[in-house]
């Protein structure tokens, strides 16, 4: 806890505050953190916003709590649920999706991400579970990517294996989707986005009682030069009121 | 964004641009978005590329009648037991409708590749053994298989413009529930880069909740929602309506002839915007 | 009507004996014919048979009274009901399917399928409803043809526009597909297969009534030689029982 | 031919041979066919080659455990909230199980295209970015784009063997209903050659008409239907129950080294056949 509040939940304020009001966010497994932020944005400044929960491929689902579980029954109470197949080919048609949230064993200065594996693919040091969705990240509007460990282990250079393109490490290189790629990282110490121009990983705002240097020292690279770093503003009393009512189990608060 | 509430001629007017291309739902006598299509017809709507479900009537053969489709891509323009379709026959038979001929399973999968951002993909058997990519080099393409190295023929990813449904029912944030047979509905309104729905009723959005899933298609898909109760007819609507024979045996009759038709046509289109497709 | 049948009613119960115990039939606009027939071969030599109606997508409907509409809710009371492109796909697959029932504008002497022009495609003098998945015959395993009018003007020497395909009209041609093509035609008049060897169709029954002259003056072609031709044998009892049992709005005895 | 039923270790000695390309429904830890998943390790059957749904728990991580797999397709293989899957990790890790590395869109696509006698179809956005088509030379060939001359991955067609399901019932003929969320388990099952359903009960037939369309796979598609209520178990069933949180947390402290794997694994699939998948 940090103050009167979790990590978790700054995290999910945090994230709920980049959702923006008419766009369609999709996320993953383990969804309550985006889950959360997604239901608070729709009951604040994002009436009109709509989300998808993976697997279960339901559209704006209103469970009686979060859940950590993307097929969970408990998001079947909702007001469409399109079958897997459908979200894939949303996922693909590169104009429907507004904001995909995801994540990484590994993420880069860039925001690739690596959800395959560390070391060499053909002999690993770390496999990872699979990249499920994150290759569609290029074709969706753009990318919130959020981080339960903020250390120079997740965060590094260059991912040993790109599974979620993020922006290109040079403007040479051809990415003309529609996509903006990553537009924002929420972690557990900060909040990073990226230089306009090189679109290479700067640091936005530490979250209170966070400093910049151990942003840094938890940091495997260096972040582009920005703007002055500002502390990351904390849940007003409305957002962690809403919040904690759609969150009763208090697993992002416990 | 989810849909808004729009009329008929509304929604055809924000979201059916002249010159389109423009895929109606429906199949056969069932559900076709005859209030939609109704609405464009009265609007003078041109169609540029008119693009079926894998078989349509009335929802096909009335832009035709009224000479407001310059192009046709349909598996099958008919009546079922009641006969071929009168002013689609002529149309193309004096070559003033041009078609671009295709089959169920080329459309189906060219809706699949539209929605899924899918460039193209090699048809399965069996339309190669026809004559159907002869006559329509725009749809099939030449492919060697980079698997097998076998050549075949190739079909692009469908993207209509619009797509015009007719569904059961609305929530107030644009969820509409299809509630029967979804034929290629569902890959139709995938694909659109614009949906516009008519619905029977409009009911809260709990009660969307009880719907199987792939019954719904999101809001956010969704850019109208026109609620048009009986705004199938004469085509059915399960569990509200059955299709009006005796109306298509009248049109089926009035496009025997250009007089007949004529005054079909302005009956149904007439000035009083008031009438709308419950008198059809 | 011909003795105490009707025609349509003849054509039913051939078409019924034409199906195999577990084979899968499929069959499209106007169904009332062949699914008369499914019905009628599931409830005596096929109990395992299934049938799929079309635009529906029902498997083993059982409606209350047959239908001409493929797509009618009546339908709707199936044990199973496929999404239209699940069917397509199947039709596609190549190995799930055991008849299509199909019929054309033009039928010709190898079982080629025209529902498309008859005359140039371009500046067609009948311009027919369109082929739907007739494109799939030759992916299934077999297919039953079926026209209800038998005369010079239907069955033509070669079709027009090929729609839905039949034999090779030579041995050279390569049709290297699971389908062993048209397996038998049911007209008002006669029943017709064809030759193993020519692949050219060929007279196999005349109905009750109808002569081998009456149905040659209706043939476009001149049919290949074959065994002595039999006269169809008549509906049973029991058949007629049964498929009365099935139609009682008098479809096809009316 | 309609489904017969079946014991599951009888459904597995008849449809499920070894080496043979395997796929096994059920998304995370929602409906994985576990009754099946354990017959077939209690059997002692290879797999070939392992495909799962885009996501998998246990019925992954088990045949891999009990060292049955060569090598496994899937876009992701995990336990969500309880972590990473042990053996599977370590299996690769240590180079026993080779990865054919595939993401979500690839193998939906893939199953399509083998469902529907597609040969091949070009990939949408987004793989040709990741590393995951030079790694898997196997699945991804470049093509032109016979209508834009633009060069990008393919995939071919894909069709498992046998595909292993988990519904919520079957009828006397085989029909069966699922009665939750799909996943990708109907593409998997029009895509196998061989289908296996484990069901939590049956129901008259008269029951599957009130089904959604697209709830239902029809019996012909099914060679075989095993009853095992609770079969799913330690994952959830949906409308029958939930995941065995428990059991889950037994099986990946046990995991952690070999003997107590080794004892979890003879208690699960030892010589007593009645012990079936509810004691896992």
């Amino acid at each position: 806890m940090t103050g009167a509040f979790s990590t978790s939940e700054l995290m999910a304020v945090v994230m709920a505050r980049e959702f923006r009001d008419g766009e369609v966010v999709v996320m993953g497994a383990v969804p309550a953190l985006p889950l959360a932020a997604a239901m608070l944005a729709k009951s604040t400044h994002a009436p009109s916003l709509s989300y998808i929960v993976g697997g279960s491929g339901t559209v704006n689902a209103t469970p009686i709590g979060l859940t950590t579980l993307s097929c969970d029954a408990a998001l079947a109470p909702a007001p469409s649920a399109l079958p897997l197949p459908e979200v894939v080919l949303l996922e693909g048609r590169g104009d429907a999706l507004d904001v995909f949230c995801a994540g990484g064993l590994q993420i880069d200065a860039y925001g690739n991400c690596n959800l395959i594996a560390v070391g060499e693919w053909a002999a690993p040091a770390l496999r990872g579970p699979g990249t499920v969705g994150l290759p569609f990240l290029p074709a969706t509007k753009r990318s919130v990517i959020y981080a339960m460990d903020h250390s120079p282990r997740t965060f590094v250079e260059r991912v040993d294996f790109v599974s979620g393109p993020g922006h290109p490490a040079s403007p040479d290189e051809d990415r003309t989707y529609r996509g903006e790629g990553p537009s924002l990282v929420v972690t557990p110490l900060a909040t990073l986005d990226f230089d306009p121009t090189t679109r290479r990983m700067r640091l936005r705002s530490v979250h209170p009682g966070v400093t910049e240097a151990e942003v840094a020292e938890a940091t495997g690279f260096e972040p582009a030069p920005g703007p002055p770093v500002s502390e990351t503003p904390p849940p007003s009393e409305e957002e962690l009121t809403l919040l904690r009512r759609l969150d009763p189990g208090g697993l992002l608060s416990g | 964004m989810p849909g808004r509430f729009l009329e008929a001629e509304e929604a055809v007017a924000e979201f059916v641009p002249s010159g389109a291309t423009i895929a109606v739902g429906g199949m056969h006598m069932t559900a076709a978005p005859m209030a939609l299509v109704t609405a464009m017809v009265r609007s003078g709507v041109r169609t540029g590329t008119l693009v079926t479900s894998p078989s349509a009537s009335l929802q096909a053969e009335l832009p035709v009648a009224a000479g407001l489709v310059d192009e046709i891509m349909s598996p099958y323009v008919g009546f079922e037991d009641l006969g071929l379709a009168p002013r689609f026959r002529k149309a193309v038979e004096s070559g003033e409708l041009r078609v671009v001929e295709i089959d169920e399973g080329s459309l189906t999968h060219a809706l699949y590749a539209g929605a899924g951002g899918i460039p193209f993909l090699a048809c399965p058997p069996g339309v190669d053994l026809t004559d159907i990519p002869r006559v329509s080099p725009e749809l099939f393409r030449r492919v060697r298989n980079p698997f097998t190295g076998d050549e075949g023929w190739a079909i692009a990813g469908l993207r209509p413009d619009v797509t015009l449904l007719a569904a059961a029912e609305a929530d107030e944030d644009g969820n509409v529930a299809l509630g029967r047979f979804p034929f290629t509905d569902r890959l139709m309104a995938l694909a659109a880069r614009r949906l516009v729905v008519q619905v029977e009723r409009t009911v809260d959005s709990g009660a969307m909740a009880a719907r199987a899933p792939g019954d719904t298609i999101p809001g956010f898909l969704v850019s109208a929602v026109v609620v048009a109760p009986g705004g199938c007819l004469p085509t059915s609507y399960p569990g509200f309506y059955d299709r009006d024979e005796g109306a298509i045996r009248t049109y089926l009759k009035a496009a025997r002839a250009p007089e007949t038709l004529e005054a079909w046509l302005a009956d149904l289109t007439g000035a009083d915007p008031a009438r709308g497709a419950e008198d059809s």
